[in-house]
């Protein structure tokens, strides 16, 4: 079990308003991110619901009963902290039964529990080192670990990976996505990384400046993006957007393109211009296309290797069918 | 990190000591207090009548306060210039490879475990000594005539004393300090051109200026109340010169027996020493946030 | 950095750095020969430096005019004493300003640090009023607790700046995994400080040993340390640097060897932050 | 069992007391003695704590002859009235005796006394063909200091205390100024510091130290000067007669066999020696519960049998001097002694009720037995050692002295 | 001018070699990038050319002249570390001022300086600032500052944005290659990021051991890896490797296949597997493909959105043209 609800939750830091009014609803069994730019609450929204800061008015609800006013302890949430905060001078074994020990479980019950949440993350053979011995990657596997021996009703995750490489990352991203599978738990998840948003999440919560800009499932949001905050936050490269008369023309404020859905000629198309810093991944090509008078610069994406050189004239042709249309308050336009 | 519970528990748990602290401050200082403003001799009992300021006034007409007064200033003074200036060569020095660096700097700390009654008590009689001290025999063997230092420099004999006590402190803060230096920095005015010394003055000075400060406040804690070194070498003397603010209040009210006056002299010390304070502390403030 | 030094280069800093170290050793280094000198050698001129007769004469004396032993476990009392109840009162003061920081959090700490500047003689009296009509007088309780006032600022601020630098997170995870404050400063802090609380521990005990203000004045005979001690030899009749030079040996020897043991540590907690 | 604290002076002769104590333990099994040694400065300052504010650390404090009227006066000592007959309290000094008295009560019991005499090297004197009157003059001394220095031999003609403290150099100095005829205070409780007599003394001090004196000497007391004679260093010292037993003892002193004495020197004309009466003394602070055993242990620590316990030990010479006549009737004692003679003669020549040949209002000879000179005379011995030092003038430091001592006795109120 | 010469260059750390022989030859005005495994000794190549280390044989030479015994301020390069090494007791005048003040100039060529490369990196608002108060973009910035000042023949930059969060990483990405546009003076720039690498560099060298396995541009190593560390290293996600019989039917040892060059279908192809995770980043669309019986797992990407469960049979096609041939000592057959 383990459903979490925001009801006009607001915090203050002195004067300053960091969450205005808020309502958020978790299901049980959700994998829910919050993504948003730096600064946007999302660290302080998850403090309050793990109860390490106060709110200043609203309501906590956990799986329907109040918990606002509960000590962190009491909340029976886990959480993993960007740096872990394993605790350093205790064996990976102590750093997973510590919550355990401070239920007062009895050492049989402790012992049983750290082995099965060791197998389930293969930490066996590690249980006797100390934290500072262990990579990365394992030491997020024991922050992990000691969250999911007390069985609580929701995992909290703050930029658990931000710390590590990117290799490694790609590995825990995937390890995280199986666990939320087999564990079938609550998951509340921060991170400012596009692809963990997009490919661990059931419901990502797009936030700015404290208030929520859009809820859903990531590709509904990648599609339909609610307004222009969210349509240019998720996607990389950027969606590209165009105001004007040619977004007039289809009845809009402003209309956005994503560079994957722009095609692109040496002869002809709707729109004219000149390449100019174009990125080669190998992969795939981005252009930075100047000069089409409908923005400072539209980025396009074609894949593999298309060979243009700085200053080419060429034309692009977005698919109408993917086009975005935002009224002048930056709302879509359905 | 600052919910109501931990607000709470934060009061709960930081007030035994600040009620201690106040304790300690509040309660022997009253009675300071209340005694400056008697005429009270422990030689004399009886009566202790109330005489207002007099025993302020006798303090501060004391001939000798202006010269305490100074001689506490020169004395802080010229510690903490050795001690830094000193500190900062030697760190300098212990920093480079060497061989031994171990031992040498088990030798270099040695001198902080000293007690300062040892250390006073060694210094005055075996090196100080104009005839019996190994300086005295120095000089001797250089032709010299030996230099009586506690008659003719006493507060540099005293300042000496205690700096040979406090080096070892302040040159294991800078030398720490100086480990801690970002390499990184180094090499980058080394790339910007930067000779030795320029880096130095640029470089590692400012570097260690938050260390020096630490160096500057602690030390002056501990050397306003330089006592044991004093009575033990030169009792103050000779006539005054090597008088500091506590040791002429220690003359006044243990040699004297004269509470009042000794009182109220102690409140005029823990004056000055609050100003020293939050002259300190702003400074300190100001550097250690930084 | 790791450019060729010269050999020569290091060679000639070796030398100066041995010849420094040693000029400021040898104070020391002299009294403990000196302690082995008889009386007359101890001002012949030209001083003996090694060769002379060497003897235990000295020890052996002060030995039966003192209770070494004594003053020495009243010493080891009273500042290992002082020291951990400082300690104790220490650590959750410590706490709070490192991890509940208040906007007046840093006065505090100054005005703590400033309760230090008050000299010593300038209470004297009160406080030997206090303790004799206490009943403190004489006593190694007495003292411990002098000496845990003053020494409370800097055991307070050495610990502050130890626990600043442990991360806040791992304490709020220890909150998260059930840990009450109790739990969390027994179970998660103190241990992780181990290092900080050594190295605070050592240097205070340093300071308690070396006190020679408070334990002079406030100790007659049960619990006078061994600054009392080394006070009876400060200037008796006829010669007798080789027996100061004895008792002092024995005055300084013990912290002087906890120190050369525990030097590491004590240089990672002298600090006080000043290294970031 | 009785457990008592004593508190006492680090000098010789109580240390050696702290070895004895077997014998005190065999006879008194019931009590145990607590030593606590210190140097005198600190001895003064905490026992005087101690007994003004009744703190009750010390069942017996070893005071001098300048504590014991001042506290006795103010009932803070236990009168030691009944004295069994065996102590043979009649036989002690008179001297000494009247000074431990006060309003017929005697308040410590004397453990040694003291007064000031002269000491020389009769090698020196020799070598430099002079001879040492019995009681010399002034003159005399300089003659002999200028005739005796050798500073490149390391051999200074005189050694004088310099050192400050009223039981230092001014102990030596208010002795010698009251042999150049002059004293502390007129009758009206003036100071005299503006006086030929007293610029009289100091200069002559001051010269003696500088032209023959050794380096260092603004620090030297008693222990530094009886180290520098036990060196051979000094070719004469004035100071206090118990020194006698030290620079004699072959163990401790180069110069044992070669020592001379003589009378404390005076001004031609002036018929008062500068010699003065001190004395260790014995006393328990008023208060204490165990007065008992604090009585039955400093009667012993004075008693007869523990000058022969001494003797039987450690031989006549290092007994504890000056307190008892029998002592000096001793032959024993004056045939190890020999400068038995000049002790008791410098002791009965010493008349604290009447110092100077001027008349003054207080009772003291190298001392003014009233509260405040402790502090005075402090105050005073600074000037005169900042003078040694070289770092004021003779002039300077008797204006000084002048007045800071009026100030002081203004504000303790004796004169207006 | 900036042309650096590398001739049998060594490196010893005591008794470990880590540096073996090495040629290497940086043209005039190039922008190279220095990538490999963490600890192959990047930084110890371009520390070595620095000057901060010495070599312990070969030399070094800058624009034809040996500089192999000179200490680093002699030899007219800048550099900037990946922690910047700002000078944090000076304001940014005063940092990007140091050097100039070091050749002694006069103070107006210094103002003049300062001014100049401030505006070149929109640094004029802080120039009183310490670095402290500054973001991580800005002290980068400021530590480029410094570096462009003295005109030097060229610039080292060591891992110089891996400090950075990814937005502004990109940003910063930028910036560096307008700036290399802009001075056209020689950059070497080490980096473990791929698309760093690719994006910026005219010249990679790949390092592994201290030894360089590969040097060229971007599009050569990516589409004509030398050998199978270079194959492996460049691209992500990563080429999958075959070995075994489909290996051998094209007459090679082990052979590979790009993600992107394999085209996937649910009916037929030349692979036939299951899928198993499948990530969802809106613009394309990974699988992790199962049981082929070739390799443990195939990575095949798909651009947009293609909706396939886990456990689906599909089948996989790869393009015959894409696929990278090796041999059994790992050598690309040409
Ligand atoms: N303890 C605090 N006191 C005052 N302001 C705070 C405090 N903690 C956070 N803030 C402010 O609240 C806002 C939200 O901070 P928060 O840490 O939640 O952002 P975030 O979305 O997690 O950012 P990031 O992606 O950088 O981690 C910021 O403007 C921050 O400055
Ligand atoms: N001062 C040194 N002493 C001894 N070994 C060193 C030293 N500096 C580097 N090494 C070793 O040299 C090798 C190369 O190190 P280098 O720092 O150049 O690697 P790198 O490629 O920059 O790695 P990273 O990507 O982690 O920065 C490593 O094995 C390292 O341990
Ligand atoms: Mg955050
Ligand atoms: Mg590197």
């Amino acid at each position: 079990m383990g459903q979490i609800t925001l009801s006009k939750v607001t915090k203050k830091f002195g004067e300053v308003e960091v969450i205005p009014p808020l309502d958020l609803e978790i299901n049980d069994g959700e994998f829910a991110v919050f993504v948003g730019p730096s600064g946007c609450g999302k660290s302080t929204l998850l403090r309050l619901i793990a109860g390490l800061e106060d709110v200043t008015s609203g309501t906590i609800a956990i799986d329907g009963t109040d918990a606002t006013g509960l000590v962190p302890a009491k909340r029976r949430l886990a959480m993993v902290f960007q740096s872990y905060a394993l605790y350093p001078h205790m064996s990976v074994r102590k750093n997973i039964a510590f919550p355990l020990k401070m239920a007062k479980f009895d050492q049989a019950e402790i012992d049983r529990r750290v082995e099965a949440a060791a197998k389930v993350l293969n930490l066996g053979d590690y249980l006797d080192r100390r934290p500072g011995q262990l990579s990365g990657g394992q030491r997020q596997r024991v922050a992990i670990g000691r969250a999911i021996v007390r069985e609580p009703a929701a995992f909290l995750f703050d930029e658990p990976l931000s710390n590590l490489d990117a290799a490694l990352r790609v590995g825990m991203r995937l390890e995280i996505s199986e666990l939320h599978n087999r564990l079938a738990t609550t998951m509340i998840y921060v991170t400012h990384d596009q692809v963990e948003a997009m490919t661990m999440a059931d419901k990502i919560v797009v936030l700015q400046a404290g208030r929520i800009e859009q809820v859903g499932a990531p590709l509904e949001l990648y599609e339909r993006p609610r307004n222009l905050f969210v349509a240019g936050f998720i996607g990389s490269p950027k969606m590209n957007f165009i105001t004007g008369a040619e977004a007039a023309r289809l009845g809009a404020h402003t209309i956005g393109i994503r560079p994957e859905h722009i095609s692109i000629s040496p002869s002809e198309g709707a729109w004219k211009g000149t390449v100019g810093v174009s990125e080669h991944l190998g992969s795939d090509t981005f252009f930075h296309v100047m000069g089409t008078g409908l923005a400072e610069s539209m980025t396009v994406r074609t894949s593999g290797e298309v060979s243009l050189r700085h200053g080419d004239t060429i034309f692009l042709t977005p698919q109408e069918d993917k086009i975005h249309r935002f009224d002048a308050d930056g709302m879509r336009i359905a | 990190m600052a919910t109501k519970h931990s607000r709470a528990a934060s009061r709960l748990m930081i007030s035994p000591a600040v009620l201690l602290l106040l304790g300690w401050m509040i309660v022997p200082l009253s009675m300071t207090i209340y005694f400056s403003f008697l005429n009270y001799n422990l030689l004399m009992p009886g009566a202790h009548n109330f005489i207002g300021f007099d025993n302020y006034k006798y303090f501060l007409t004391d001939p000798a306060f202006t010269t305490a007064l100074i001689n506490t200033l020169v004395l802080v003074g010229g510690v903490l210039l050795i001690t830094t200036v000193g500190g900062t060569l030697l760190a300098l020095l212990l920093d480079q490879p060497i061989w031994g660096q171990g031992i040498v700097r088990v030798l270099v700390i040695a001198p902080f475990f000293v007690m300062p009654t040892v250390s006073a008590l060694v210094w005055k009689n075996m090196f100080m000594n104009p005839v019996n001290g190994l300086f005295g025999w120095i000089a001797t063997s250089l032709g010299l005539p030996p230099f009586d230092f506690l008659a003719h420099a006493p507060l540099f004999s005293v300042i000496m004393i205690v700096a040979w006590q406090w080096l070892p402190f302040s040159t294991l803060i800078l030398l720490t300090a100086l480990q801690s230096l970002d390499s990184e920095q180094m090499e980058a005015a080394e790339m910007d051109g930067a000779g030795a010394i320029s880096r130095f003055v640029y470089i590692t000075v400012p570097h260690l200026a938050r260390a020096t400060t630490v160096v500057i406040l602690i030390q002056t804690i501990f050397l306003l109340s330089v006592f044991a070194e004093i009575l033990v070498t030169t009792n103050g003397g000779p006539g005054t010169a090597s008088t500091n603010l506590t040791y002429l209040v220690y003359a006044q009210s243990l040699l004297q027996f004269d509470v009042g006056g000794g009182s109220a002299g102690g409140i005029i010390a823990v004056i000055l020493a609050n100003i020293v304070a939050i002259f300190l502390m702003r400074m300190i403030g100001k550097n250690l946030d930084a | 950095m790791a450019r060729r030094v010269s050999t020569r280069r290091r060679v000639i800093v070796t030398a100066i750095a041995w010849a420094v170290a040693f000029l400021i050793f040898f104070p020391i280094l002299w009294t403990f020969l000196t302690s082995f000198k008889t009386e007359g050698e101890a001002v012949a001129t030209p001083p003996h430096f090694l060769f002379f007769n060497w003897t235990l004469e000295n020890y052996i004396e002060v030995n039966e005019r003192s209770d070494y032993f004594l003053h020495f476990m009243n010493s080891v009392v009273i500042s290992v004493g002082s020291t951990v109840l400082g300690l104790i009162i220490a650590i959750p003061a410590a706490w709070s300003m490192a991890f509940v920081p208040g906007k007046r959090t840093k006065d505090v700490l100054m005005w703590m640090l400033s309760t230090k500047m008050l000299p010593p003689v300038g209470v004297l009296i009160p406080i030997f009023l206090l303790f004799k009509n206490t009943g403190l007088m004489d006593t190694r309780t007495g003292l411990v607790i002098i000496l845990t006032l003053i020494d409370l600022p800097i055991i307070v601020w050495m610990l502050y700046t130890y626990f600043k630098e442990i991360p806040g997170e791992i304490l709020e995870a220890a909150r998260m995994d059930g840990a009450g404050l109790r739990e969390e400063v027994i179970h998660i802090l103190t241990p992780m400080a181990i290092p900080g609380i050594a190295s605070t521990l050592l240097l205070n005990v340093i300071l308690a040993w070396n006190e020679a203000f408070w334990t002079l004045n406030l100790t007659a005979a049960n619990a006078a340390p061994l600054t009392a001690f080394i006070a009876s030899y400060s200037s008796p009749e006829g010669l007798f640097y080789a027996k100061l030079s004895a008792a002092s040996m024995m005055a300084i020897a013990p912290i002087l060897i906890l120190g050369w043991f525990s030097q590491k540590q004590l240089v990672r907690g002298l600090t006080f932050g000043a290294v970031k | 069992e009785t457990t008592i604290t004593v508190a006492t002076v680090n000098n010789g002769d109580m240390i050696r007391m702290q070895g004895l104590m077997d014998d005190f333990y065999a006879a008194h099994p019931d009590i145990k003695v607590n030593w606590v040694t210190m140097e005198e400065n600190v001895l003064r300052q905490k026992v005087t704590t101690d007994v003004a504010t009744k703190a009750g650390q010390y069942d017996v404090m070893t005071i001098g002859t300048y504590e014991v009227p001042i506290w006795g006066k103010q009932g803070w000592l236990v009168a030691l009235d009944d004295l069994p007959d065996s102590y043979d309290v009649n036989d002690l000094l008179p001297a000494i005796r009247s000074g431990l008295t006060v309003d017929d009560h005697l308040y410590a019991l004397p453990f040694y006394g003291e007064s000031s005499f002269t000491m020389y090297r009769k090698d020196l004197m020799e070598k430099a063909g002079l001879t040492m009157p019995e009681d010399p003059t002034w003159a005399d001394i300089e003659k002999a200091a200028a005739a005796m220095t050798d500073k490149e031999a390391g051999i200074y003609g005189i050694c004088l205390r310099g050192k400050a403290g009223w039981g230092e150099n001014m102990a030596f100095l208010s002795a010698m100024d009251n042999s150049m005829g002059g004293r502390w205070f007129d009758m009206d409780w003036n100071p005299q510091f503006n006086t030929p007599e007293w610029k009289n003394t100091l200069t002559t001090y001051l010269n003696l130290m500088n032209e023959y004196g050794p380096p260092g000497a603004s620090s030297n007391g008693f222990n530094e000067n009886l180290a520098l004679f036990q060196q051979g260093k000094c070719g004469m010292w004035m100071d206090a007669t118990v020194a006698a037993s030290f620079v004699t003892n072959p163990k401790d002193s180069k110069v044992a066999d070669q020592v001379g004495f003589a009378m404390a020197p005076h001004k031609d004309g002036v018929a008062k020696n500068g010699n003065w009466l001190w004395a260790w003394t014995l006393a328990i602070p008023a208060g204490t519960q165990k007065e008992d055993a604090a009585k039955t242990f400093i009667e012993w620590a004075t008693s007869k049998e523990y000058t022969a316990l001494v003797a039987s030990k450690e031989g006549w010479a290092n007994v504890p001097p000056g307190t008892r006549t029998s002592l000096y009737e001793n032959p024993d004692y004056t045939s190890a002694a020999p400068f038995a003679d000049l002790t008791l003669k410098s002791i009965n020549a010493a008349d604290p009720k009447s110092p100077s040949v001027q008349d003054v209002p207080y009772t003291g000879v190298q001392f003014v037995a009233i509260p405040e000179f402790q502090a005075i005379g402090t105050a005073v011995g600074q000037q005169f050692s900042a003078a040694l030092a070289g770092q004021i003038t003779a002039d300077q430091a008797l204006q000084n002295a002048q007045s800071l001592t009026e100030r002081e006795m203004k504000k303790a109120g004796y004169i207006k």
